[in-house]
């Protein structure tokens, strides 16, 4: 009766589960998505990163993200990827917009699935921050004072 | 034909997206960097810094590294995405 | 120009942001709840709970969730309370359902929104293993071998 | 009267959802488990266990704990939410 059978992974292509675009994403629908990969699924772990009104003191009005196409798209993959090697999770999904965002908008999403919340919990935010480490994606933040390219990750 | 990719603020200093070299034979990213800075004396303090990383052909690449005709080189100040 | 003015919070009646439910949850709904609390919010981590196929070898065709109404909701506010006053966390949430659920179905959802990504990452991690800890919630597993009252929480 | 509540196994071994106690005046939670193993044989194994706890008016109570007329008791097996 299918004892320790290991429950099957149905292969989405990677196009799919990470993303870089203009438009806002749905959380539900990249949820949903990763969700669909396998029944041995039991814990969703989301990082969603929003635009916030005040940075290191300054309001900021808008922000603004370049992408190095191509080239973020690929460090997102093998991000994807060494995150499904190196933890015992089961699907992920990353998502980063581009483009002018307004405050309180959606920036950036990953979705990490795995039978039990920890290793969840861990790839999630390992990609988070291997994410800000390694992908050529520059954030420029409208403020009273002008604008500023941020470059530092905190 | 190399074409260098600026990104976000060292495309302000440069006042330029892409900057277009011909070159003879393979070069180095030494090399590279000379050229652009004597093009664009106001990209100097970030290219001689720590901080701006250069892919080549969307890979990051160091100063050894060769670049050759047909070559993609980006000049990427520090990343902020997230 | 409102330098260093901590962001204002918004408040949101506890009744909309602790519950526990028949029907499903909408992700998208309860994470667009608690981010209207506050423009401050940059960060926001989800952890959803669903349905696996397997459960220590066995594999699982349906499963019930029984709860202690009254009691199962005073402990998922209280988490809530305490997730904010020791967490630098602006606001979380809290879904359980009870009743049949399917496998792959959503059982359990916790939003955790902070201005930095580290204390939502936190502050969701500690709330769900607090809510297996002492929220009055018991699931039934149906197998081939018959039903099981689960009652190890790993 | 004392209303007990019994949930999940508790509930399958009890064969009730709940049972009512009139008592004369306040009485302990072990007080209360004796007289719930006395009418609930089944029961005794998992009441002079650890893993069942009880609660008083919804909060969780020890042994010790005082339940007076009017009082909700609830026998609780391990959770397992989430």
């Amino acid at each position: 009766m299918g004892l320790n059978m290991p429950t099957k992974k149905k292969t989405i292509d990677a196009s799919a589960l990470v993303r870089i675009q203009k438009e806002n994403f749905s959380i539900e629908e990249m949820v949903s998505l990763v969700k669909s990969t396998s029944k041995g699924i039991g814990a969703v772990v989301v990082f969603l990163g929003a635009g916030r009104d005040v940075s290191k003191g300054e309001t900021i009005t808008m922000l603004d993200f370049e992408h190095y196409p191509g080239m973020a798209e690929k460090k997102l993959r093998g991000i994807r990827e060494r995150a499904i090697a190196n933890f015992n999770i089961i699907e992920m999904a990353m998502v980063h917009r581009f483009g002018p965002i307004e405050i309180g908008e959606n920036i950036v999403l990953i979705v990490a699935a795995s039978a039990h919340r920890n290793d969840a919990f861990m790839a999630c935010e390992w990609a988070i921050t291997e994410l800000k480490r390694i992908t050529p994606i520059w954030k420029r933040e409208m403020t009273a004072k002008g604008d500023v390219w941020v470059s530092e990750t905190p | 034909m190399i074409i260098v990719r600026f990104f976000a603020m060292l495309k302000g200093i440069a006042k330029a997206e892409t900057k277009e070299y011909v070159v003879n034979g393979p070069i180095t990213v030494a090399e590279l960097k000379a050229m652009l800075k004597k093009d664009f004396p106001g990209l100097a303090p970030a290219l001689d810094g720590r901080s701006v990383l250069i892919s080549v052909n969307q890979e990051f690449a160091s100063k050894d590294s060769v670049v050759k005709d047909g070559d993609e080189v980006g000049l990427l100040p520090p990343f902020s995405g997230g």
